[in-house]
């Protein structure tokens, strides 16, 4: 039963054919423009209350967008919105080329940690009837933005790549349905070092990972620990691991300022991960001593 | 250009799966995505993973389950291979170091869910899909496996036979988002699809803001149609501003649902006298919505779902995940409060048309995890099954592809598998679009496999040219108007006539794709040209959901139609398909495979 | 990525009103160090040019009593009063949260950080002013 | 992230030696001061008192220690300051040649005052 294509409907009309298509076009364009800024205007007057966002712009190949500025927009508030909705607004509305990540909505993808009224915060979790206004709206310091809003990850992936972030088992159960046996206290004590999604807030807040790029930063020291406290893993591997974090760069360099536990939107305690892979360090150096 | 074996667009769950894999088989595996892997909405999954680990239980039983949770429109050879193999899946993933929930004993916990016979869903705390995707995660970092991230994946590059069951897939054509640059991607061996679900073509869902339809449309553009659009799932517990979901586990506690006037709707309008909140997901969602439209909503709109009585202590100790999201997206403090829920658009059951290896009818193109059909989840998927799915498919496509299957599939694909009965009328206008257009159409590939791929390069640069240079509407406008109509007319219930309106609003935005520009100038990091492009994807899945719904007249699983209340076996028992045909696109059907190798299945009464 | 755009090094501290009380902890341990440490040094060389180590100078000629004689010269000077309050005052807090800071080493009372650390600054602050009159005794 | 590390690890020794030192210096800087400050006024310090002090085996053994670690301590705590500042290559190793020199000189200086106020010498 395939169907043949609909007949297109002629849409020139008389008028159309006296001028030119661009005329045309720009007519429409100016028709559309108006009839959106009306729309805004009901929107914005419907709402009871309207909250104001501050946002950092920079584009490095627009030429008005160069030198970093800050743009405003009133976007209309509803019950229960987040800073994440009212960037989404002013982009659907105001400004298609205002740029950022965002995916899940629902704070599990981490795409979207911003630096929200001078604090690093996932963008769709932090609510917009929490912050003052108008909100101030900034890609995460000590990164190099690429623009608007998004930032250069690159660093971040980089740092958690060289912890070796894999399971990596001694030796396997010989059944092919067995699985590696595991307490549940074990479970337990690595549980909220797993439930990191590398939304790089930590690393933003944490002034000595701006000041050396060498310092592997709380998530990838999370990350870790994560395997290094996993009983599942042999002890020879463990050594390994922490051989990796009690480098130079790893560890020590923390300075417990507890920013990045304070920021962590997922509530991980890293300034204590990080501690306790300290003292694990030292524990194993002293066996030899 | 660049050049690997196996090609996998999207890194969730199923793309990681499929690319560990063919790594494994000897493939050279790239990953490409438009996300950066963890970002991927796997990670969104909170119930858990089904599998037949008990030596009580078996993989006969929860082969049994899923096929009569598909309300019998499963494939018997997908869903015996998924359930048998799902076992060996699962535990592969401990031995990844997934960290699964523990008894005492140290094994892993597997606790009971909805519509299966035996406790059998294993799980990690409620963020069993935030633990899965990490996990795999680090077993590509661990392999090395290449992994293009924020690399957004256009166009596939296949040969024009008239055929699509002739037609070859020779890689893909992604747009780098952060500099603009448009690149080949040849592929030796194949392409697989896992670019996850299609809730974007709905305004209230719980999918993330990614999830576009990319690879169905991409793949029925390209000649593998789409299977089964119309089986959507609805959640009945989402948050009404953000469509959060809330887990069905507040009901399992022994949350409550009251309308407007502070009644038990479940029993005070007679929709589930036994289960109450806790009858099967479609039933509760049809009864939050009766609710609203008869006025007895709150703000029309919602109803409430209260776990206060359960009490605070009862609520932190198993729910306080639920806490938080009610607290962070909705500025609702459950312990105080009703928390406000309605249905939201959760899971498409439909996909693109494949075998149980995951292979479509275009040679070398595959799909698997949520954009893909085999057929396992039919016309409902049960809670916990699509975990599992995205492993045993993930893993059956990414050894297919690097040439290790030696067995011929049992699910046919294609034209071939067209049945002979069906010769009614079509039931709407088809989307048919001007082919000749760069923008809103697909096609013009040339014959030699060798140029298939530059040509597809050419046309994906000039699409983009003509989108960045021309003067047009916002796509946002288009993507809204869809979104709009599709919530209002293609949701939990389904009338004739909406579905009609429906078709002709998804028509009128096709059209008025036709004038989308892109008003963002620069080519760095352009999300405007991302999203603009992704919406002529949401436009081809919303029409395969609308246009399957209004064909199929019969009740069966999420698939609700007012004229229509029972099963029609004898006429519907089959899989509705939508192929693009070159721009003409058609429906047809296939036969449902009730009987596999080892098992044979007969369609009973689906009563919980 | 064509360019970016790196904002420098005022990100961190050109936005101190919003420093947390771990950070504050961390800037005023790091000033009181240095101020420690150039007040060791200090220290050494004004004692040593006070006791004539080194041959040929201004105390060897004079004989010992030149020690005797800067000190107490040194101590009729209000400002240098005022200074050794200071300085105890510096003293005080660097030991105040370096035991804050060994008892996070030990990952003990992680949670409460914030507060150990006002405790630190009140503690600080109690013995400073409780020091005073000693200070001036004499002076004043 | 390329550079390795031996299984010797600097970073842990000094980590590990500057809370050592940190918790002997909270005795004995809080000691210095009392003992100069509220036992012995400042302003009536003497040579004479001095010297008698410096006699006792004890105290000086004491006052030596107290040079040590502090040089340790602060020398350590200026270096790891620089580090955390984003000093880097060439310019990290001259830094750190600078400050043991430094260390090495303060502890030098500081011991020939001690023998110089010590009637043992």
């Amino acid at each position: 039963m395939s169907t043949k294509i609909e007949e297109k409907p002629e849409t020139e009309t008389e008028a159309d054919e006296q001028t030119s298509p661009g005329e045309q076009r720009r007519e429409l364009k100016r028709e559309r423009a108006a009839e959106r800024e009306q729309q805004i205007q009901e929107e914005l007057s419907e709402a009871e209350k309207t909250v104001g966002i501050k946002v950092f712009r920079f584009d490095p190949e627009v030429a008005d967008k160069e030198e970093p500025r800050f743009d405003s927009f009133t976007v209309p508030f509803f019950r229960g919105m987040s800073v994440l909705d009212a960037l989404v607004y002013a982009r659907d509305t105001y400004d298609s080329s205002l740029t950022f990540r965002h995916s899940c909505r629902q704070a599990v993808c981490g795409s979207d940690a911003l630096f929200i009224n001078g604090r690093q915060r996932l963008a769709c979790k932090t609510q917009v009837s929490d912050l003052e206004s108008p909100i101030r709206i900034e890609p995460l310091p000590h990164q190099d933005v690429v623009k608007d809003l998004v930032v250069d990850m690159e660093h971040f992936y980089e740092q958690m790549h060289a912890v070796e972030p894999y399971f990596d088992p001694d030796e396997l159960p010989d059944g092919e349905l067995e699985e590696q046996r595991q307490t549940p206290e074990n479970r337990e004590k690595v549980k909220l070092s797993t439930r990191c999604i590398w939304c790089g807030a930590c690393m933003s807040s944490c002034n000595i990972a701006a000041g050396d790029n060498e310092y592997l930063g709380p998530a990838a020291i999370n990350k870790a620990y994560r395997f290094a406290m996993d009983e599942r893993e042999g002890d020879d591997r463990k050594q390994e691991r922490l051989r990796i974090v009690e480098q130079e760069h790893g560890v020590w360099r923390c300075q417990t300022q507890f920013s990045c536990t304070e920021v962590c939107p997922k509530d991980i305690p890293l300034t204590e991960h990080i501690q306790e892979l300290k003292r694990e360090a030292i524990k194993s150096n002293l066996k030899f001593w | 250009m660049y050049e690997h074996d196996v090609i996998v667009v999207g890194a969730g769950g199923a793309g990681l799966r499929a690319a560990i894999e063919a790594h494994e088989e000897g493939a050279d595996v790239a990953l490409v995505t438009k996300l950066h892997p963890v970002r991927s909405h796997t990670g969104a999954a909170e119930g858990g993973i089904n599998a037949a680990l008990h030596e009580k239980d078996s993989w006969d039983l929860h082969a049994y389950d899923t096929m009569k949770g598909s309300d019998y429109l499963g494939d018997a050879p997908a869903i015996d291979a998924f359930a048998k193999e799902a076992r060996h899946e699962v535990i592969q993933l401990e031995h990844w170091g997934m960290p699964f929930s523990r008894e005492e004993d140290g094994t892993v916990s597997q606790r009971p869910f909805g519509g299966l016979s035996y406790p059998r869903t294993t799980y990690a705390g409620a963020e069993t899909g935030h633990h899965l995707l990490h996990t795999m995660y680090e077993q590509v970092v661990k392999r090395g496996i290449e992994v293009y991230d924020e690399w957004f994946v256009t166009r596939l590059a296949v040969t024009n036979e008239p055929n699509p069951a002739d037609r070859t897939c020779h890689g893909c054509v992604a747009y780098e988002i952060a500099t603009g640059e448009v690149s080949g991607f040849y592929a030796r061996q194949g392409v697989i699809l896992a670019t996850g679900g299609t809730g974007q073509a709905f305004d209230h869902t719980t999918n993330a803001i990614a999830c576009t339809g990319d690879g169905q449309a991409m793949a029925y553009r390209a000649g593998a149609p789409m299977e089964d659009m119309e089986f959507v799932q609805f959640h009945p517990t989402t948050l009404p501003s953000t469509g959060v979901l809330i887990s069905e586990g507040v009901r399992g506690e022994g949350g409550i649902l009251y309308n407007d006037n502070e009644e038990r709707l479940m029993f005070e309008y007679g929709y589930a006298n036994n289960s109450g909140e806790l009858a099967s997901r479609d039933v509760v969602s049809r009864a939050e919505l009766t609710e609203v439209n008869e006025g007895r909503g709150i703000e029309d709109e919602y109803v409430h779902l209260d776990m206060r009585h359960l009490g605070e202590e009862r609520i932190i100790d198993r729910l306080e995940n639920i806490l938080h999201l009610a607290e962070d997206f909705e500025g609702v403090d459950g312990l105080d409060e009703p928390m406000p829920v309605k249905p939201g658009q959760h899971y498409q059951m439909g996909g693109t048309e494949v075998d149980e290896y995951g292979h479509s009818c275009v040679d070398g193109l595959y799909a698997v995890g949520e954009c893909a059909c085999y057929s396992l989840h039919g016309a409902n998927r049960l809670g916990g099954n699509a975990l599992p799915e995205l492993l045993v498919f993930g893993a059956r496509a990414g050894r297919h592809a690097a040439g290790a299957v030696e067995e011929e599939p049992e699910i046919p694909t294609g034209p071939g598998a067209k049945s002979d009965d069906w010769d009614e009328e079509s039931p709407a206008e088809l989307g048919a679009v001007d082919a000749s257009d760069p923008v809103a159409a697909d096609g013009g590939a040339v014959a030699t496999p060798q140029e298939v791929l530059e040509q597809a390069v050419e046309t994906e640069r000039e699409r983009v040219e003509t989108l960045m240079e021309r003067d047009g509407i916002n796509h946002a406008d288009v993507r809204a108007k869809v979104q709009k109509t599709m919530t209002e007319n293609v949701n939990v219930f389904r009338e004739e006539s909406n579905l009609k309106q429906a078709l002709k609003d998804i028509r009128e935005a096709r059209e008025e794709y036709q004038n989308v520009a892109v008003a963002d100038p620069s080519r760095t990091y352009n999300t405007d040209l991302v999203h603009t492009i992704e919406t002529r994807n949401v436009i081809d899945v919303a029409e395969s959901i609308a246009l399957g719904a209004l064909a199929r007249k019969e009740f069966r699983g999420a698939h609700w139609r007012k004229q229509y209340q029972e099963r029609r076996d004898d006429e519907y028992l089959k899989h509705t398909l939508y192929a693009w045909n070159g721009g003409n696109p058609e429906l047809y059907y296939k036969p449902v495979i009730l009987e596999g190798h080892e098992k044979k299945y007969e369609p009973k009464i689906r009563s919980y | 990525m064509s360019q970016s755009y790196d904002r420098g090094t005022v990100e961190s501290f050109g936005r101190w009103r919003e420093f947390s009380a771990g950070m504050w902890a961390w800037i005023f341990h790091k000033l009181t160090g240095w101020i420690l440490v150039g007040y060791l040094f200090t220290h050494i060389a004004v004692l040593s040019t006070a006791i004539g180590v080194d041959p040929g100078s201004a105390a060897v000629a004079d004989g010992t009593d030149f020690y005797t004689s800067t000190l107490q010269g040194l101590e009729e000077l209000l400002i240098v009063r005022f200074l050794e309050v200071g300085l105890l005052a510096v003293a005080v807090f660097h030991i105040m949260n370096g035991i804050r800071l060994l008892f996070v080493d030990l990952g003990i009372g992680l949670t409460s950080q914030d507060k150990s650390f006002y405790a630190s600054l009140v503690l600080t602050g109690a013995i400073t002013v409780a020091s005073i009159p000693t200070f001036l005794a004499g002076v004043l | 992230m390329a550079e390795h590390y031996s299984s010797f690890n600097r970073g842990t020794w000094r980590w590990f030696l500057q809370r050592v030192t940190a918790v002997f210096l909270i005795g004995a800087l809080a000691f210095h001061f009392v003992m100069l400050h509220f036992v012995n006024h400042a302003a009536s310090i003497t040579f004479a008192g001095t010297e008698a002090r410096m006699g006792g085996i004890l105290y000086f053994t004491l006052m030596m220690t107290f040079l040590v670690t502090a040089a340790f301590h602060g020398i350590n705590g200026v270096y790891n300051a620089l580090v955390n500042m984003g000093l880097k290559g060439t310019q990290k190793k001259a830094v750190a040649a600078i400050l043991v020199v430094a260390g090495i000189a303060l502890i030098v200086q500081g011991t020939r005052v001690a023998i110089a106020m010590s009637p043992m010498f």
